[in-house]
């Protein structure tokens, strides 16, 4: 509990008492009801620091982000505000218009939950477990790949391509998931495979 | 970029040119500021528009897109002419002195080999007179008429400040001041640094937009030095490490190459990779080209990659063309030839040309599988938003798969940033309903997929089957494990060859970094630039230390840059040929009579003799390259070519459209458009409120920004009666757009070849999807053609009309 | 306790801290005749603008939003790129975009200011405020609104030369920007000062601001804006949100910026003489009613009066009740 | 055609004679405008001058008293007017208010006797009747301009300054006369009742109103019997 908390909350009541008191009085309140001056209370108080980098350009800022929870510890962690970090030294805790709300990135309304499948010809989403999605696209994947693998050229010489089959990979995720990815679609032979390097 | 970002606060001149620091990178753009207000440093900008960079430059000047190569060149020729070379720099570290072979040649705006058919050069004649030892023939004097350094002055010599006035509509006394200023840096005690992104790249002739000024660069000798640098400002957060981890059609990791059908096996791909010094003495450092594809292969398929399979080689697929880019993936899509496609994070219809052939690319799928934090216009490319996606819903009869991603406040690992330097994050937040990382949806993915083949077996197995998945929890490998994989590890004792009862590397350990690769199979690297990312030192991602002795900026503390820590690349070029630095007020290396020392991590061995190895140790030379030999496609010296939509013909050869030798898919000709049709010169950028078609889904930004709306200069507005906030319909061979009018002074009408063009600026926001009021991208009008040597697709110049118009439906005016 | 901060950019605490502005450090608070002097002078603080460094990126705007968890609408493009097109109760900070052609030397100049909150010495705002402690001014500068005392009246809106108050329509309470003084309070510097890219907008000492802006005008003259100064507006007393020009001999030309703002004359009468004069003539006439009614004898009704009525209705006596 | 008497107006003969004076919708009026006269001067006190922001806790806090005050304002506007168009016939000024002017000092000293004869008003009351219609209408103007709620954007900031300060100013003046109005009725004894039970008594409007009184008792006679 932040003291300044408390603090106002003390003198809010103190306010309401020395009005009720003096209204009994005579009717009249005193100016002394006004709640004495105060700044809002540290928002920041009490919640868990953690050290990232903002996700959009290739500045890569350093940020701070304040969350209600600790993950380390295993509770639930929720983002109450996103700031600059002032050690960072391309930074130094500046950020740009983006980076300075990316609190509202993470909690945008249009942030995806549940994985959702569109039948064809549909003309909406409709919800679908993790497993039900995978297993449909793994069969869809294979089939295709099955159907479609060019194995060797009409010289004879192993080409295995599968071009039936694209990929395109994102400029914000780490490398090592840029790694995972990578292992995947090469072992699939997935040869029109690209990012975002262009645009 | 070749320096940091934080190096940039030791510039003397800033060269904005090929893009808008301020506008995209504006905590970037700091240490401009930072370099202006402690150094007294200048900024120049040139840009067909007036920018926000522009509104704290000390000079701007006006420059029509698309011709910056005249501009560049016109520079070049005046630092000759002007005796504004380092004259040291360029003799010792660049190719000025090499001796080119007869044949080559240039006229009419094409080099000697051009096949109009093929649309490609015949690229033999583009190369060095190789003497009888092997060795290229050099002529240090530079008296040699066909040495590189006449023939360059003979090819820039059209190139005119008068001439580039007429095909840049930059006025001459504009011209010149940019000139003179640029010039004062050709002192080695002076740096200039140039700061470009996709204003440069994103053209038919993007690489040699580049070239021109790296060359400029050279003469100026502002290469490898503090403060200097050719800096190419990425716009993602990792771009930079998608790039350098080769996801891309045709690259492996560490910018190794996919091999081609011609490389039917593994000794014949290595054969074109020899990479023998084209100098006595010099250090060629790709001769390591087989101990790192070795180590690759390892770290891909581990034990079934063996000597005795060339390392699975058959494993790797083999190219019949160039590469798969985008622009050919849509291509085959509108063809009928692409069944599934998967974007991860990514969002097409919005980010590639031609929006109408990307719709309907998409359409013609049976399956599609995006996998996104956010909501997508691609995830539901299908869906109907009347004037902002008019699509036939029922006739779509493509099965998408939506699938919810964490973002980076719920993720751990590292990112690349321009800089190269690999920064380690940690997760900050609980992911939001069923969202998951990455990393766990491919696993699934994959085991899904090894599965069923174990069950079923099918095409060619065996990469799927043997790719190596040794993680903790198969399901979901952890950052951690794979940046070791990425970093490499003795699979054997790694003992020292002079000493082999000395063991440097016990199976099972991390190697040191890259230096201790084998071609053996005795180790495993999945990313060899990377080696020394994360070692049996630990995770140098995550180093936080963030002191600067000297305040150079080079924070080797930091986390961890690529290669081997290494901050500014080239930086053996901060010295001259004695090692001393040729500005000892910013000393970078030093050459203290036995090894290199300084502030930054040599580029070069640290026992090499200056004078004797050259700076450039990644080419074959020891040298760089004012002239490229045949390694792109479109020339060895960059030439001013116009965009396949220009208002003015080229002024070398009208019959010559666009870039010669750049492709162009038969379905996309007839979707080209005439100045007669289309008068404006259309360009597309970003806005500094918004980041892509992110930002508009998040609130606070959507209000900074909240509307779609092109930019035109008062004179059109006058012209075709657009009000300040009226609605206009925007319009080109492809597509139309309706957008918000912005009237500015910013954008001035600019004279080129005796022709008033004027200019329309289209930012590349919004959407149908997301906070923000529906919109448009600039992509519904921009041409389907790409780069000539990277197929990057061309946005920033082309043809559009424009007229004064009602809402889309729906909207209220 | 700890004193004023020196700068804006530090990682803020996240454990409980005690803050530095409380009621005892009050120089001012509105409607508030006898206030306690202070406690203790804070080293007056100020952020300074250098209009010079600013390349409009917004991202004062955007902490600001942040920090204060605000709520700006999504409005819509009217041609222009100032956006939200005013400030407003959810936005309390702005940045202003003038295209100017300067006449000297005819060429382009993009002049972008960051509006908000002046922080005044005398504030008009709060010379203009009717609630007791609706508006308080800390010893460091800082003029703040306490949005529990505020009772919508708008009458700050009335007193502020540079029209930054906005009264929100929902709760009916007057907001603008902070200064952040809950940050200031634990040591911190304001949001968009953190935030600010370029670092145009720094935050310390009055002291130090000034001298820091030294600096900057020097080089703005080197590169040729002899006419570079410092905003700090005497005519307000100085402000507490200082502004670098590169023309500082025509402040209006950023958007009509004040080019010497004051408290309005006519506000000056409102709360000055008419407050006084009025309270007086009032206070004496009632006085001055009691007293005439204590001391002079009423003005009564005499019974010959009465007389005289009754005659006067009565006659003449019969006749015509007669015919009646 | 009777020249002071209103309708109504009539002289009940007795001990004392009666005279109405005011109907129960005129006394409906007056004490209507009257209260919310007072409870506007209560409510823009309060945001007037800080010491006496106290008097906002009559409303329920300083929120509650800067939203109810206009409302009360418009009420008083529309109720006062009811009332003007009752009277202000009879509040033509006339020549004998210029004697009576004249004559203040009688006035205050209360020598009737040496005063002209009147008629329904005096000039004393038909300065406050006008000037009271006058400054509402001030106030209840540059008030709607200050009403920040519905006409902030209505007006410039400058033109809202000068609005507060006229209102102000008028606000002062109306209170003054306001107390002028209500001495007045308390010092002239009589006078009261006037505007509680409606009537005065003969000897009143003798003292204070004779020509009134007359012409009512004149209009009586004439009158048919019933």
């Amino acid at each position: 509990m932040n003291i300044q908390v408390s603090r106002r909350g003390l003198l809010k009541g103190a306010g309401a008492a020395a009005a009720g008191t003096s209204l009994a009085a005579m009717g009249f309140g005193e100016a002394e009801a006004a709640v004495a001056a105060h700044v809002r209370p540290m928002k920041l108080a009490n919640t868990t620091e953690t050290r990232n980098t903002c996700p959009y350009c290739s500045v890569a800022c350093g940020v701070i982000i304040y969350a209600k929870g600790d993950l380390r510890k295993g509770e639930r962690a929720d983002i109450i505000h996103i700031e600059g970090d002032a050690d960072h030294p391309t930074n130094l805790g500046t950020l740009c218009p983006k980076g300075a709300a990316l609190k509202d990135f993470v909690h945008a309304p249009t942030r995806l939950q549940y994985p959702m499948v569109r039948r064809p010809g549909s003309d909406k989403f409709e919800r679908i477990s993790w497993d039900a999605a995978l297993d449909r696209i793994a069969r869809l994947m294979k089939d295709d790949r099955d159907a479609n693998f060019l194995a060797r050229n009409k010289d004879g010489t192993p080409v295995n391509r599968w071009t039936t089959t694209g990929m395109l990979a994102a400029s914000a995720t780490t490398n090592e998931t840029a790694w995972a990815t990578f292992k995947v679609a090469k072992a699939l032979g997935i040869v029109g495979f690209d990012n975002q390097a262009r645009v | 970029m070749t320096n940091a970002w934080t190096d940039i606060k030791n510039t003397d001149l800033v060269v904005v040119m090929g893009g808008n620091a301020a506008e995209a990178h504006p905590c970037g753009f700091k240490w401009v500021t930072e370099a202006k207000a402690h150094r007294g440093a200048r900024l120049i900008v040139v840009d067909p528009r007036y920018t926000r960079t522009a509104s704290v430059a000390d000079f701007y000047a006006p420059i029509r897109q698309g011709t910056d190569i005249a501009f560049l060149l016109g520079l070049i020729r005046w630092c000759m002419e002007n005796d504004k070379v380092q004259w040291e720099y360029t003799k010792a570290f660049t190719n000025a002195s090499y001796i080119v072979k007869d044949g080559f040649g240039y006229q009419d705006g094409l080099f000697t080999g051009y096949d109009e058919e093929k649309r490609d050069y015949d690229r033999s004649s583009w190369d060095y007179v190789i003497g009888e030892d092997g060795y290229a023939v050099t002529d240090p004097t530079l008296q040699h008429p066909r040495c590189v350094w006449n023939l360059l002055k003979q090819h820039v010599n059209f190139y005119t400040p008068e001439m580039v006035e007429r095909i840049c509509g930059t006025p001459k006394e504009k011209f010149l001041k940019v000139a003179q200023m640029i010039g004062e840096c050709s002192s080695p005690t002076r740096t200039m640094t140039s700061m470009y992104a996709l204003g440069w790249t994103q053209h038919s002739h993007g690489a040699q937009n580049i070239r021109a000024m790296a060359m400029l660069q050279l003469i100026l000798g502002n290469i490898g030095v503090r403060g200097g640098g050719m800096n190419a400002l990425r716009g993602h957060s990792n771009i930079q490490g998608l790039t350098d981890l080769g996801l891309m059609s045709h690259l492996l990791t560490g910018y190794l190459n996919m091999p081609t059908e011609q490389e039917a096996d593994f000794e014949t791909y290595m054969k074109s990779r020899q990479f023998k010094p084209l100098r006595p003495g010099q250090t060629s450092y790709w001769q390591n080209y087989r101990k790192f594809m070795v180590s690759f292969q390892k770290a891909m398929w581990g034990d079934a990659a063996t000597a005795e399979n060339d390392w699975a080689y058959d494993y790797l697929s083999k190219l019949d063309v160039p590469a798969y880019d985008v622009l050919r993936m849509f291509e085959l899509m509108n063809a009928g030839r692409v069944n599934g496609y998967i974007c991860q994070g990514f969002n097409p219809v919005l980010a590639f040309p031609n929006r109408g052939k990307i719709t309907a690319g998409l359409s013609k799928l049976k399956f599609l599988v995006t996998m996104d934090p956010l909501e997508t216009e691609t995830a539901r490319f299908w869906e109907n938003h009347g004037e902002f996606n008019d699509v036939d819903t029922r006739a779509i009869q493509t099965e998408v798969f939506q699938l919810p991603t964490t973002c980076f406040a719920e993720e751990e690992g590292s990112l690349t940033n321009s800089g190269r330097w690999l920064q380690w994050h940690w997760a900050g937040g609980s992911p939001p309903g069923e969202a998951q990382h990455d990393t766990w949806i491919m696993a699934q993915i994959f085991l899904r997929m090894r599965e069923l083949y174990r069950k079923e077996g099918g095409a060619f197995p065996d990469p799927i089957l043997n790719l190596s998945w040794e993680y903790h929890d198969p399901n979901e490998p952890e950052p951690e494990e794979l940046a070791k994989e990425i970093n490499g590890r003795a699979l054997r004792d790694l003992t020292d060859p002079s000493d082999p009862a000395k063991v440097l590397v016990p199976a099972g350990k991390q190697v040191v970094n890259f230096s201790q690769l084998r071609d053996d199979g005795s180790t495993m690297c999945g990313c060899w630039i990377y080696s020394g990312c994360f070692n049996e030192a630990g995770n140098n991602m995550a180093r936080r230390d963030n002191h600067d002795p000297d305040e150079t900026g080079a924070y080797l503390g930091w986390t961890f840059a690529w290669p081997l820590n290494r901050r500014t690349l080239y930086n053996r070029a901060s010295a001259d040929l004695q090692g001393r630095p040729w500005d000892p007020s910013r000393k970078l290396l030093e050459w203290d009579g036995t090894k290199w020392t300084g502030y930054d991590v040599p580029d070069i061995a640290p026992n090499a003799k200056p004078g004797e190895v050259g700076p450039f140790i990644m080419n074959q030379e020891g040298v760089s390259r004012l002239f490229s030999r045949g390694m792109m496609r479109d020339g060895p010296f960059p030439a001013h070519m116009e965009p396949f939509e220009s208002p003015v013909p080229n002024v070398l050869n009208p019959k010559m459209r666009g870039n010669p030798v750049a492709r162009i898919f038969e379905s996309d000709v007839a979707q080209f458009g005439t100045s007669e049709e289309f008068p404006y010169a259309a360009t597309s950028y970003r806005l500094t409120e918004h980041f892509h078609y992110w930002t508009k889904h998040n609130r606070v930004n959507a209000s900074l920004q909240p509307e779609f709306f092109v930019e035109i200069s008062e004179e059109l507005a006058a012209e075709k009666g657009i009000t300040l906030g009226g609605w206009v319909r925007v319009w080109s061979k492809r597509g139309s757009v309706k957008a918000k009018a912005v009237v500015t002074k910013r954008i001035r009408p600019l004279r080129c070849d005796g022709k008033v063009v004027h200019v329309i600026g289209i930012p590349l926001h919004w959407g149908f999807v997301g906070a923000a009021k529906k919109g448009f991208g600039p992509n519904s009008l921009s041409p389907f053609v790409g780069e000539a040597n990277i197929e990057t697709p061309g946005y920033k110049a082309f043809l559009v009309n424009i007229e004064p118009s009602t809402p889309p439906a729906g909207v209220v005016a | 306790m700890n004193d004023s901060p020196r700068t804006a950019v530090s990682n803020p605490p996240t454990q409980s801290m005690i803050s530095n502005l409380g009621p005892g450090d009050l120089v001012r608070r509105s409607a508030t005749e006898s206030l306690p002097p202070p406690e203790r002078q804070l080293t007056p603080v100020a952020k300074l603008i250098d209009v010079s460094k600013c390349i409009g990126c917004k991202a004062c705007q955007s902490a600001c939003v942040e920090w204060n968890d605000t709520t700006p609408a999504i409005g819509e493009n009217v041609g222009v790129y100032t956006n939200p097109h005013d400030l407003t109760e959810n936005m309390f900070t702005l940045m202003r975009f003038t295209e100017w052609v300067n006449p000297e030397t005819d060429s382009l100049e993009w002049l972008i200011r960051k509006d908000g909150c002046m922080h005044c010495a005398d504030p008009g705002c709060l010379k203009a405020c009717p609630a007791p402690g609706a508006i308080v001014q800390y010893t460091n500068g800082i003029v703040d609104f306490i949005h529990e005392n505020c009772i919508g009246c708008g009458y700050c809106v009335k007193g502020c030369p540079f029209n930054i108050p906005r009264i929100s329509k929902a709760d009916h309470r007057s907001y603008k920007c902070t200064l952040c003084s809950d940050r200031v309070a634990v040591g911190q510097g304001p949001a968009c000062a953190k935030a600010c890219p370029t670092q145009a907008i720094v935050f310390g000492t009055k002291e130090d601001m000034k001298a820091h802006a030294a600096g900057r005008i020097e080089d703005l003259k080197s590169r040729g804006y002899s006419n570079a100064g410092l905003y700090d507006p005497p005519g307000v007393g100085g402000t507490h949100v200082m502004y670098v020009l590169h023309h500082a001999d025509k402040p209006h030309i950023y958007a009509g910026l004040p080019d010497d703002p004051r408290i309005s004359p006519i506000v000056q009468t409102w709360k000055g003489l008419t407050k006084y004069v009025g309270l007086a003539a009032m206070g004496l006439l009632a006085a001055g009613s009691v007293v005439h009614g204590l001391f002079a004898r009423p003005n009564r009704v005499a019974p010959e009066d009465e007389a005289h009525a009754e005659q006067l209705v009565e006659s003449p006596p019969g006749g015509s009740r007669e015919t009646a | 055609m009777p020249r002071y008497a209103q309708p109504g107006d009539e002289v009940h003969p007795g001990h004392p004679v009666t005279v109405s004076r005011y109907g129960p919708l005129a006394r409906l009026n007056h004490w209507i405008t009257a209260l919310s006269l007072i409870l506007l001067a209560l409510s823009g006190l309060a945001m007037f001058h800080p010491s006496l922001f106290f008097l906002s806790d009559l409303f329920g806090g300083g929120q509650n008293t800067r939203a109810f005050h206009p409302w009360i304002g418009v009420v008083l506007f529309a109720s006062f007017f009811v009332f003007f168009f009752q009277l202000w016939r009879a509040n033509l000024p006339e020549r004998t208010d210029v004697v009576w002017l004249s004559r203040i000092r009688d006035v205050v000293a209360g020598n009737e006797e040496s005063l002209p004869e009147l008629g329904k008003y005096n000039a004393g009351q038909k300065f406050i009747f006008w000037s009271m219609a006058f400054l509402i209408l001030v106030l209840i103007g540059t008030g709607i301009v200050i009403w920040d709620r519905y006409f902030e954007t209505a007006t410039t900031i400058e033109t809202q300054r000068v609005a507060v300060l006229v209102h102000s100013i008028a606000a002062v003046l109306i209170i003054c006369i306001f107390i002028l109005h209500v001495y007045a009725a308390i010092w002239t004894r009589g006078t009261l009742r006037a505007m509680t039970r409606g009537t005065v008594t003969g000897g009143w409007a003798w003292r204070h109103h004779r020509k009134w009184l007359r012409e009512l008792a004149g209009q009586r006679k004439t009158k048919p019997a019933k």
